[in-house]
């Protein structure tokens, strides 16, 4: 339970006391009551969701209960199967890739994963990948285009990993080869922010035709708490900075930064997996039925337009040059 | 270049320890291309919005920016053009790191990315020159799409054939590492250099495998199979022109391209 | 297709540990293949030359291949056809370790990229099984060449669109790991096989980072990040299947090629 | 010096001797007698090289002096920038690999590369490569076909490196790779085969249009010790596994696995590499102006169909089957 979600606690114990109360005793009517109890959670729950601000986002962006990556995949796709390895190093639990279908449709999909106990979060190290784990999306990216498969990617990370042992493997490298390959893919690449989408690590998956947002996910180019030290020298500005960044989905929409907002469920995303990823198929579908009517190189070519685009600028006065 | 007779002397080198100080763009353009002097800039009246409308408790980000701009006299901290290198015409792309620490804002990626696509226009190999401590925060996620788009472009210069070579000076960090100067055909470091996906953060390294050299020098990073050569300053015009006339026996005839006349005011423009 | 009952009870797979024990072709092919049985074999015609006129001291290697094929009732240490699996035609190697240790040698190599050429012109998917010591010694640089070819094959497959799997069996070592096993685009191993590239040679091996599960073993590879599965006997033919079904979502019209009928004697044949 | 040489010492010292005597005295005349010796010398030469058994070729082959990669790139390049690093994981000095210039020719370069001195052996670990150096050598591949320059390899290893931490970055998978690229790579390539080819090692940088070996030079599908292990069960019948694995140039030639023999001069490479150097470029460079000529199609399909060859079998009578 998050800070900002405890006005409604009260509430919803009262409810499921009725309700206990309803099972002990058959013959009380309670209708009415828990009627009236249920609508005001209703109207209190889309009134706190309507203000939410930037901080609350990234806090319900980082619920511990929030969907991952596989439970989207578990609910949007008919089949999957998890693939391993990118065939140089090892295979990083932090990245889930593999081959699945929706909605009759075979594709790509590649996500970063985090853990819900503590033990599968050291396991999927957060899910702040390795190298070789965006390697292993990337032997998938090559799959997906020889065999002609549009590609999913879930976003949802805090970061790359930055640990020495990731530089001496190439982090940096890998990031970029994954934008490169993804920025010319001749296939079509949705990209869903599905969580917490920080920095390079989750650009890295990052690169496609279309990219929608959930409702309450984040997407940014440091965590606030990284940025609060920068900017204020102090990462107990996390709120500020969190504000500052624009990093909610409604600020990015408007930024044209991303393409949809995909609505969740009331009180959010992990109130009701079933729902999110419902929100989420209605957005998918038809989108992969336009995207796979394209040619690949007009694919191409407007998804290089798409992120030619992204960045303002202006021009100076000549004198100053 | 009118740094030029001092650094011609030491390229700011220490004759004793072989340091290699940080340059000016300036610098490294005459560094770097033939005599006479051959650089004819491009896009130089291109420089930052302010999309966020970004606030420090220190000030705006248009204050920053315009401190940046009359510390450096450049616009943005990327200074692209083209000239003469090894006898031959190139696009040349060199970070000025003395522009809000030559961080990559939207400006900064749009000169990139335009110095990539006038290079596929003219058939010309490009050369860049990295000294950035990664994404300029005070444009928040803008910022960050500058790691994608100049990438983008840089893979459709391999795409065509074209040579792409760069040199990772002091500091090369994080957004920048990690998006269009990783992607080179062949990358030189100099030496000493701190090139870097990390930025401050704290790292708990203990595994030191093969490294006699200092963790994250360019030295280091060779080690590690990321970059090509680690080339001293002395050596670098030569180098480069050799990487580049190896990959492009066949330019398009060397000198033959004018120096391109300065475009009008971009249409491309946003704000 | 004469072992069906017997394995189809314990497909070979001990009840008690999970231990997985080596099978023969035939078995393979009724464990992968749908029911009723569709296996149209392939080129069971050919069969080893002896290019060098190899001597062991045991006799010579006509005679080792004499008696391989007396032991297997196969001319060659793979079995190639076509057959039915998950309701599509695809074209299916796999190999026969009680055939002179399921070696490489030319008329191997010559099966199997017999098969990568079938499969590309009647654009069917491939699965091979593999379960070979290497290649083999008695046809010298004849056999390392298997590798080459069995590689350039496969790698055709790739170029036209048509998924290739690769289930690694125990052993799958050396010359066979090296070649046309490691470029499938999805490989499965069996639980508990060994998978290396190195044969009977000496190795010190001191650092064991990441390992829980025995060296060398499917396991083991996959954790190194080398293969995509280890998927138990049971669930092979559905996990095949649906790898196919995912990576060919528009197959040729299923079951429409009739068995290919046994070509003539190949003017290929150069003995 | 190899054992079978020796019987050319006792010349070598007595020209040394009547040499140094002329030197100390300018008056003598040592024309004759010099030039009878060295006849004989050239006779004896001749003689012995010309009925090498395939044991001795290995030993030439192997000579801690024989010219290796580095020494052939001097000699026949004008221009050489060495290249590092796979990108991925690290550098691996068992593989010389870069950019060159042949007659005027841009090239992409990769070879095997042996040390002379013992500490330098180690660093390059006997010319037995890791993983890390066959993907220095196939990103070089890539960037050849990228730019459209020829590949020239050399091959001098005796195999690729076995060990634990060679297995665990994917050794097979490496040399598979780097055939199947080899294979189909859309610019010209040609193998040199200089010293020893040792098994699935060598093979990885084998895949060409034309395979060039020197005359000494050895190609094995494993090393004549590790045959009489397996077949005699005893090292010690090394020679009797070299004579039975055909592996000299004459017969690989003979053979059809070998496109062409470079003639080393007299007493082998190792008395001259200058000469072994200019045989080879005059071999190398018509062959790179053919090559060059031909469409990267045409390249592509006969390269295919040269490996395809590679390879006898026959029919069994029907009945067997
Ligand atoms: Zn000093
Ligand atoms: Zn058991």
């Amino acid at each position: 339970m998050l800070d900002f979600e405890h006005p409604l606690d009260d509430l919803r114990a009262r409810i499921d006391a009725l309700e206990r109360d309803a099972e002990a005793d058959p013959n009380s009517d309670i209708t009415r009551e828990l009627a009236i109890l249920q609508l005001e959670l209703e109207a209190r729950t889309a009134d706190l969701f309507a203000n939410l601000t930037p901080w609350q986002r990234v806090q319900l962006a980082r619920h511990p209960q929030r969907p991952h990556t596989l439970d989207f995949i578990e609910r949007l796709c008919s089949e999957f199967i998890e693939l391993h390895g990118d065939r140089r190093y090892g295979d990083d639990p932090a990245i889930t890739a593999g081959l699945a279908s929706v909605g009759g449709r075979s594709v790509v999909v590649a996500g970063h994963q985090k853990g819900r106990t503590t033990a599968d979060n050291v396991k999927r190290n957060f899910g702040m990948a390795h190298p070789e784990g965006l390697r292993k999306a990337l032997r998938l990216f090559d799959m997906a285009e020889r065999f002609g498969l549009p590609v999913l990617t879930f976003l949802d990370t805090p970061g790359a990993s930055p640990t020495l042992q990731d530089e001496e493997r190439g982090q940096s490298w890998a990031i970029a080869e994954n934008m490169a390959r993804l920025a010319r893919l001749r296939t079509p690449v949705i990209v869903i922010v599905i969580g917490e989408g920080g920095s390079g690590g989750a650009l890295a998956l990052g690169v496609g035709d279309r990219v929608l947002m959930l409702e309450h996910a984040v997407y940014s180019v440091a965590s606030p708490e990284a940025a609060a030290a920068i900017i204020w020298r102090d990462s107990k500005h996390a709120p500020d900075a969190a504000a500052a960044l624009r990093l909610t989905a409604p600020d990015l929409l408007r930024a044209g930064l991303i393409d949809r907002v995909v609505p969740e469920p009331d009180g959010g995303a992990h109130r009701d997996y079933d729902t999110a990823a419902a929100n989420l198929a209605n957005e998918l579908t038809p989108l992969l039925d336009d995207l796979c009517a394209h040619d690949p190189d007009d694919l191409v070519h407007a998804r290089y337009q798409k992120f030619r685009a992204m960045g303002e600028f202006t021009q100076a006065p000549a004198a100053t040059s | 270049m009118h740094y030029r007779p001092e650094f011609e002397a030491s390229l700011r080198v220490c004759p004793a320890c072989n340091y290699h100080d940080r340059m000016t763009a300036a610098e490294r353009i005459a560094l770097l291309l033939d005599d006479p002097p051959s650089f004819r800039e491009l896009d130089a009246e291109v420089t930052a919005a302010d999309p966020l409308e970004f606030q420090r408790p220190s000030g705006s980000y248009p204050d920053r920016v315009a401190k940046a701009r009359a510390l450096t006299t450049r616009n943005e901290a990327v200074v692209c053009g083209a000239g003469s290198l090894g006898g031959r015409t190139v696009a040349l792309g060199v970070m000025e790191f003395g522009f809000i620490a030559g961080s990559m804002g939207g400006a900064t990626g749009e000169k990139i990315t335009r110095l990539f696509e006038y290079a596929l226009r003219r058939r010309l190999p490009v050369v860049t020159v990295t000294a950035s401590g990664g994404a300029r925060q005070d444009e928040g996620l803008f910022a960050l799409m500058q790691m994608a788009r100049t990438t983008a472009a840089a893979a459709r210069l391999g795409e065509a054939g074209l040579p792409y070579v760069c040199v990772m000076a002091d500091p090369t960090l994080a957004g920048v590492t990690a998006s269009f100067a990783a992607v080179a055909d062949v990358i030189i470091g100099e030496p000493g250099a701190t090139i870097r996906f990390a930025g401050s953060r704290v790292v708990q390294g203990t595994l030191r495998r093969r490294a006699p050299v200092e963790d994250h020098t360019a030295e280091w990073v060779q080690q590690q199979g990321m970059i090509d050569l680690v080339v001293a300053r002395r050596e670098l015009r030569r180098t480069v022109a050799r990487v580049i006339a190896a990959l492009a026996p066949h330019p398009a005839p060397a000198h033959a391209p004018s120096p391109p006349p300065r475009p009008a005011a971009s249409p491309a423009a946003r704000v």
